[in-house]
């Protein structure tokens, strides 16, 4: 063909809607950028997108569709856990490269041999955290976890790294208090808390949960921390939280500032969404991470040196699979970005939010692979 | 103590869940409608009134007043798509045969308009949480050690006496005959002069006002609204309602306030994760020993041979 | 085969064997609003004993309809009692127990789900659907379908018939229960991962939908209805972006224009499901309908007579 | 007459919130016999109907069909001990099809056409749908395919009744208001019908209001009236009581009595 | 002229039931409407009162022409239906039932009128605060009559009245429509109870397969020894 088909399983339907949406912007971008500046291999780069609507049994159908009627060369996406628990096998099964975008469910890839991440562990990150609390004055004795129980990463962090993590750090941490994923009430939970007001609270759950807890928390009078892992480190929880957010601690994948290209990105990306009428303060680390997506893949192709024909579609598959071992890569969210299993070892940003600013704290370099 | 803030917290949760629960019984106790919308109508206020509070209001409205004026858009918002529903859905429903599972047929146009609304929201605001710019930590306040939210108490109190109207209404106006006579036997209502398209909407137009009478006040507590925010809330005051039981408003006032309560009792004391088993299997156990619920009386039949 | 294609008929698949579990249960006039739980435990069922107890897919798929069978049959005598939207309501409670017990159990693992090894490909949930048509076509066909239907339209005078109403009622339960089973087993193996949170309350509300919107009367119905709520969205897919052009040319806007919101697609479907209920509101497929299609001529010619 | 009576309804006795309204009701009915149960509106006729049938349950008294005592029976047994009835307030399947309603009739039937499992419809017309289309031709009952029954006329979808009941073959009938709904001409042909039926040995037991067909159809009868047996006797004499004609046939009656008997 | 219908035509599909017939009721009269087994009466009525469309045709009732207006616009200006089969609602009280035939008054003399029927009908009476659904088949015949009655029509219908009544209660049925019909009211009368009808109307109309058959003054009707074959039986 007269171009390089990369798949893209994209949410941009379903109650995953806003976040996947951003994702395509991203993809969009680094897409647009690679072409105009010559494309891969001398061929532009095509992103077919497939919308899985959220749904993880979309998600297998856009990989099959993908690969056995498109016939892309690699996949980026789908976007969520449980979108990517499902069209991981699909792509073991038809030996395809697929990078999800969003899926930070615990072991997602270990089982998976075409499966990597661009994402980073959500119990090195929180270590990172917690380094950076103890290393600072803010009073961390004592501190209780509420988690999202319904929500696969959310559960794991709640019960196992964050308590594991804060024992090790050496803080007094109760008995983990879980809550619903749908519920809007957090009184009864929150009433337990205050029963102890410790110095740090520790949430486990995507923004809107994490939202719920940190103004119920401030209701009912609590003045101490609030601190949390990636799950809930989107820049727009300045927005969502408001004035009851203040001092919130968490960790991020991308820091805009880290690079002249980050920065670069940020800006664009920002203006792009903005132009498409949604409102967003900042890149969220998985927005990076798609964008980075693309950039690797490019690599990928660029040390293969693909050339998208119909006709050697499996054997330029195989090539680029086996190439993401043992690779090295220089992206906006690091350098030098290596693979440990199939997952990225990638930095961390410990954010905190103050005076309605997304500020970094402490950051830490991404740890060596070997 | 702290139990004590737990029952005042599940009165308090019990008290959001009652606004909805009486909008369900509405539909069902009069038109033998289950309208599954209802959750939807309630995200539509919320969202709606965050749209209006964030995007900027109609007329030039703005300042302390700005949300206030957004949820009573909201509200109106509700009660236009309330009204929609009712023209495409109940007006086509017949229940001909008066058959054990005719009172389903509008649930699938209700659930048509639940896709429909459900995804405009999320093609005009997203599908993410939004803040909603009220006053909302001003409104606690603590009463002997326990705090309990202002917000909640108003709504009660005004759904208290939107329901002491409703009661009035369906005893003792001819409105309210015509309508059961509609839910029980279109047919013979319109040959004596009783004219749906009239009168139907009305009903709709109430429950479009709970909706968004809910909708609002659940914006103002808790400071947040999203295109979620149905899913939750409307199950459990269809929870709620069959604990009440189907017939009865006052049955869907207790009923929302005993599964706030068992809600939050479960909480303190088995955590959240047994909420689900302990609501719905309370329903469960309520429906098995008393099949109208606790205060309903059964629906309609076709009459003895 | 197209590997789209492949993928949508197996969704299409597994949505009609689910829509025949319930149609089987609406057809003696019980809503059944636990769709869900009853998929949830079949898949669950499969994917525990293939997962933790090794067995073969052989094993697998018929444990999960006998698992849920005998648990549709166990629920199907206290909750049977129940009349109209008091049944509707308690079957809806049945599958949030149900997720809810999942959810906490360590052993099903919990939110996290359970990985399938054994996977199958397309033709087994074909097979499925295949025989589970068959099986619904079967039934209503004889003289046991004759007293469902009976006992969907006057369940008092069925009894003073002979008809052993309650019987009939909860073996229709429980059969549909084991399709619905069915439809997770097969769910279980073709995407070789359950999670709970897949059988959630509204995946309970659209299959009822299946079977309403395509029509309680036939067992044509489920089918169609299935076909629809499955194939609408995927016909928008390629239509919306010409409608939005269309559109948008009608309305005078010149040169390139953006794809549309992929949530169009289901504003459409939700709005040709409010105006099939408005034109059909038995459904799409009546038994009139059936009758007339199948005896053109023996019909009309009847009614020709009656008219002359 | 062999002894003991096909149907004896011995003292039986309802009552609805304090209110009684079947009181001590006791009568008796021989097989092959044609026995009329009439009575003022509300005087609880169909209650009877559905005392024996097992819609309600009595709160004393028995009932007995051949010797056998039933009224303890479950309401789906009934039928099977021989014994079918029609409804006052028509109650036909509204999405059965005119002959599918007259199938149900058989469904009791030990000796019915086509098991439970068998299929009715599958390759071109089975023998129990043969049979009920041969039972609705009978009655004079043409069949349009893909008719809703409950489109049809009033009349013609009580006659539906009938042949519904009568495809369970009972050797006891039990009727509510078979004429109502038939005009003079049509309630004759019916009576025509009931005759055949009765000579070919089944028992009828027939609630009407109209005089004309109790007279010339039954040969004794039965009337209620608040839930009491005021007379049990010959119909030709029902005209002669003075009760009876006090609260049910009313002075017209009375009046018209001897010329009407000729009839 | 009270009532006047011109051609109308009332269809179901491709079933014609009433085709093209055309009859007028005077003030104060009684009119009885006979045929077979679906002829067409009760579709005739329910035209009339606006419960079908039809197909094509005038109503004109108290000079203006009724065809397009709802069943409501007709019940206010004085039509009046009791249904075939009763179509009371069972999950209402008998009183709750009355009150509903008065839906379209406005003035407040409903309770007193209640109190008339409960009179004429005391099975009612006694029952008032019972649901209907537990009442006997003549007593809810009774019910859909006292429930037409309570609207004040100046014109009404009547579907098969009789049935299921007594004799007694038939009795008292034609006195009431005599009684009725001197208080000026005007009756449209279907009636399988074909003598009782033409003794009480001064003109009758037979209907078979939709279409006017006959036509004329009651007496010469029941004179009419074709019609006497076809619908009045032997009896
Ligand atoms: N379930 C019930 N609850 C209360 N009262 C009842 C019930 N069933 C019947 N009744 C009353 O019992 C009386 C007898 O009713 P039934 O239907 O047996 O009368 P019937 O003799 O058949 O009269 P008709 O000739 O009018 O049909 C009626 O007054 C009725 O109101
Ligand atoms: N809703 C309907 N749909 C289709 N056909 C109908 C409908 N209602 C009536 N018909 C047909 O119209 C014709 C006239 O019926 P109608 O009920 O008016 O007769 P009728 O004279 O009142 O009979 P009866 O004396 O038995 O009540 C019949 O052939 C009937 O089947
Ligand atoms: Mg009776
Ligand atoms: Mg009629």
């Amino acid at each position: 063909g007269d171009t390089i088909k990369i798949g893209n399983i994209v949410a941009s339907s379903g109650f995953l809607k806003s976040v996947g949406e951003s994702a395509e912007t991203a993809f969009d971008i680094a897409v647009r950028e690679i072409n105009d500046a010559g494309g891969v291999n001398g061929k532009p780069i095509e992103l077919i997108r497939y919308d899985s609507g959220s749904d993880p049994r979309q998600a297998s159908v856009g990989a099959r569709k993908l690969i056995q009627d498109d016939d892309v060369l690699a996949i980026l996406g789908p976007f969520s856990s449980g979108e990517a628990r499902v069209a991981l096998n699909d792509a073991d099964r038809f030996k395809v490269l697929m990078i999800p975008t969003a899926a930070s469910a615990p072991g997602l890839t270990d089982e998976s041999k075409y499966g990597w991440r661009l994402t980073e562990d959500e119990s090195k990150q929180f270590g990172r955290l917690l380094a950076a609390l103890t290393a600072s004055d803010i009073p961390h004795k004592t501190a209780e976890i509420v988690y999202v129980s319904d929500e696969v990463v959310a559960n794991a962090a709640g019960t196992e790294l964050y308590p594991t993590l804060m024992k090790a750090a050496g803080i007094e941490v109760g008995e983990p208090i879980p809550v619903q994923f749908k519920s809007f009430d957090m009184s009864a939970q929150v009433a337990t808390i205050m029963k102890t007001n410790p110095d740090i609270v520790a949430v486990a759950g995507l923004p809107q949960s994490a939202s719920k807890v940190i103004k119920e928390l401030r209701r009912q009078g609590y003045e101490g921390r609030v601190i949390g892992s990636q799950i809930f480190a989107d820049p727009n929880i300045v927005e969502l939280f408001g004035p009851e957010g203040d001092g919130t601690l968490v960790v991020a994948g991308f820091w805009p500032g880290r690079t002249e290209a980050a920065t670069t990105f940020n800006t664009e990306f920002l203006s792009e969404l903005e132009a498409k009428g949604i409102h967003k303060l900042g890149a969220h680390h998985t927005d990076a991470q798609a964008y980075d997506g693309v950039y690797l893949l490019k690599q990928l192709m660029e040390k293969t040196g693909v050339t998208g024909d119909e006709d050697k579609v499996d054997e330029e598959r195989a090539e680029m699979a086996a190439a993401m071992e043992g690779i090295s890569f220089n992206g906006i969210v690091g350098d030098d970005i290596c693979f440990v299993g199939h997952d990225a070892e990638l930095p961390g940003y410990v954010i905190e939010v103050t005076g309605g600013k997304w500020t970094k704290f402490a950051e830490a370099p991404a740890d060596k692979c070997e | 103590m702290l139990l004590v803030q737990q029952i005042v917290n599940g009165l308090m949760l019990g008290s959001v869940y009652v606004t909805v629960a009486v909008a369900f019984t509405l539909t069902i106790s009069i038109l033998n409608f289950l309208n599954f919308t209802i959750p939807t109508l309630f995200m539509v206020a919320g969202m709606v009134s965050w749209g209006l509070a964030y995007f900027g209001l109609p007329f030039g409205l703005s300042g302390p007043l700005a949300w206030p004026a957004a949820l009573a858009c909201g509200a109106v918002a509700s009660i236009l798509c309330s009204l929609l529903v009712e023209r495409f859905t109940f007006r086509y429903m017949r229940t001909r045969h008066g058959d054990s599972t005719e009172h389903a047929i509008p649930l699938v146009s209700s659930l048509g308009f639940l896709l429909i609304l459900e995804n405009l929201i999320r093609i005009f605001y997203g599908s993410d949480s939004q803040r909603f710019p009220g006053p909302s930590s001003d409104l606690t306040t603590q009463i002997g050690g326990i705090f309990v939210r202002i917000p909640q108490l108003v709504s009660f109190v005004i759904v208290m006496v939107l329901i002491l109207g409703l009661v009035w209404m369906m005893k003792h106006t001819r409105i309210g005959r015509g309508l059961r006579a509609i839910a029980e036997n279109p047919d013979a209502a319109t040959i004596l002069g009783v004219e749906p398209n009239k009168i139907v909407p009305v009903v709709f137009m109430l429950t479009g006002l709970l909706c968004g009478l809910a909708g609002a006040l659940f914006a103002v507590n808790y400071g947040e609204v999203s295109p979620m925010m149905g899913e939750d809330i409307g199950s459990k005051a269809i929870a709620g309602m069959v604990v009440g039981g189907l017939g009865s408003l006052w049955g869907a006032v207790a009923g929302g306030i005993i599964v706030g309560l068992v809600e939050m009792l479960t909480i303190h004391f088995f955590g959240a994760d047994a909420v689900q088993v302990a609501v719905w299997g309370a329903l469960l156990v309520t429906l098995l020993m008393r099949p109208q619920g606790l205060f309903g009386h059964n629906a309609i039949g076709k009459g003895k041979l | 085969m197209s590997g789209y294609w492949i993928g949508i008929i197996t969704i299409l698949s597994i949505n009609m064997v689910f829509a025949y579990g319930i149609y089987l249960a609406v057809a003696t006039g019980q809503l059944n609003l636990g769709g869900a739980g009853f998929q949830a435990i079949g898949a669950y069922a499969a994917a525990w004993l293939s997962a933790e107890m090794g067995m073969p897919l052989y094993v697998t798929i018929p444990a999960s309809i006998l698992v849920t069978a005998l648990i549709g049959f166990a629920f199907a005598f206290p909750i049977l009692r129940l009349k109209g939207v008091y049944l509707v309501l308690g079957t809806f409670a049945f599958a949030e127990v149900v997720v809810g017990i999942i959810i906490n159990s360590d052993a099903l693992g919990g939110a996290m789900g359970l990985p399938v090894p054994d996977y199958i490909d397309w033709p087994v949930p074909v097979a499925g659907a295949v025989i589970a048509a068959l099986i619904c076509f079967y039934i209503m066909s004889t003289r046991l379908g004759l007293v469902v239907r009976a006992v969907h339209d006057d369940d008092v005078v069925s009894d003073l018939m002979g008809v052993d109403v309650r019987l009939v009622r909860v073996a229709m339960f429980a059969l549909g229960a084991g399709l619905a089973g069915l439809s997770g087993g097969l769910y279980a193996h073709a995407y070789t991962y359950v999670e709970v949170q897949t059988f959630n309350a509204s995946l309970s509300i659209y299959v009822l939908l299946y079977v309403l919107l395509g029509g309680a009367q036939t067992p044509w119905g489920p089918m169609v209805g299935a076909a629809f709520f499955t194939l609408v969205p995927e016909a928008l897919r390629s239509l919306l972006p010409e409608l939005k052009m269309a559109v948008m040319s009608a309305l005078g806007v010149e040169g390139t224009v953006n794809p549309p919101d992929e949530s169009w697609r289901f504003v459409l479907l939700g709005v040709v499901t409010v105006l099939m209920m408005v034109f059909r509101s038995e459904g799409l497929v009546t038994r009139r309908l059936v009758e007339r299609l199948s005896h053109p001529f023996r019909r009309s010619a009847a009614v020709k007579e009656a008219e002359a | 007459m062999s002894g003991a009576p096909l149907l004896s309804v011995e003292n039986l006795s309802i009552s609805f919130g304090g209110l009684k309204v079947i009181d001590d009701v006791s009568f008796s009915l021989e097989e092959g016999g044609r026995l009329a149960l009439i009575g003022p509106n509300g005087a609880g006729k169909t209650t009877i109907f559905n005392l024996l049938s097992g819609v309600y349950r009595q709160d004393t008294g028995h009932v007995r069909l051949g010797g056998q005592l039933i009224d303890t029976a479950p309401s789906r047994k009934r039928i099977g001990f021989g014994m079918a009835r029609s409804f006052q307030n028509i109650r036909l399947m509204p999405h059965l099809g005119v002959v599918e309603n007259v199938m149900l009739g058989q469904h009791s039937r030990a000796d019915r056409p086509g098991g439970l499992l068998t299929p009715l419809s599958f390759f071109g017309r089975s023998q129990a749908r043969a049979e009920a289309e041969a039972l609705l031709e009978d009655m004079g009952i043409e069949v349009v395919p893909g008719q809703d029954v409950s489109t049809l006329p009033y009349g013609i979808r009580k006659k539906i009744e009938l042949v519904r009941a009568l495809a369970a073959r009972p050797n006891l009938l039990l009727l509510d208001e078979p004429a109502a709904g038939l005009n003079g001409a049509e309630t004759e042909e019916l009576m025509a019908f009931l005759d055949r039926i009765s000579a070919s040995g089944v028992t009828l037991l027939v609630v009407e209001h109209d005089m004309g067909l109790v007279r010339s159809l039954c040969t004794r009868a039965v009337v209620l009236n608040f839930g009491r047996k005021i007379y049990d006797g010959p119909t030709a004499d029902v005209q002669r009581d003075p009760l009876v004609l006090e609260a049910y046939l009313g002075p017209r009656h009375s009046d018209k009595s001897e010329a009407s008997d000729v009839a | 002229m009270l009532l006047e219908v011109k051609d109308l035509e009332v269809t179901y599909g491709r079933t014609k039931a009433v085709q093209g017939v055309s009859f007028g009721v005077e003030r104060g009269e009684v009119v009885t409407v006979l045929g077979a087994n679906g002829a067409g009466k009760t579709s005739l009525l329910r035209a009339l009162q606006g419960a079908r469309k039809p197909q094509g045709g005038q109503i004109i009732f108290d000079g203006e022409d009724m065809t397009a207006l709802s069943p409501a616009a007709r019940v206010a200006k004085g039509m009046a239906l009791v249904p075939e089969g009763r179509q009371i609602f069972v999950s209402m009280t008998v009183e709750e039932n009355l009150l509903m035939g008065g839906y379209m008054r406005r003035d407040d003399g409903v309770h007193g009128d209640l109190a008339a029927i409960y009179e004429r009908f005391p099975n009612l009476g006694e029952r008032r605060h019972m649901k209907a659904t537990v009442l006997s088949g003549g007593e809810q015949q009774m019910l859909a009559l006292g429930r037409a009655l309570i609207s004040k029509p100046r014109l009404i219908m009547l579907d098969e009245p009789s049935l299921g009544l007594s004799p007694l209660f038939v009795e008292k049925l034609f006195d009431l429509i005599r009684e009725l019909n001197s208080d000026g009211i005007s009756i449209l009368l279907v009636e399988q109870n074909t003598h009782m009808a033409l003794e009480v109307a001064a003109r009758g109309i037979v209907l078979e397969l939709g279409r006017e058959m006959l036509s004329g003054p009651a007496a010469e009707l029941a004179a009419n020894p074709s019609l006497a074959e076809a619908y009045l039986g032997a009896a």
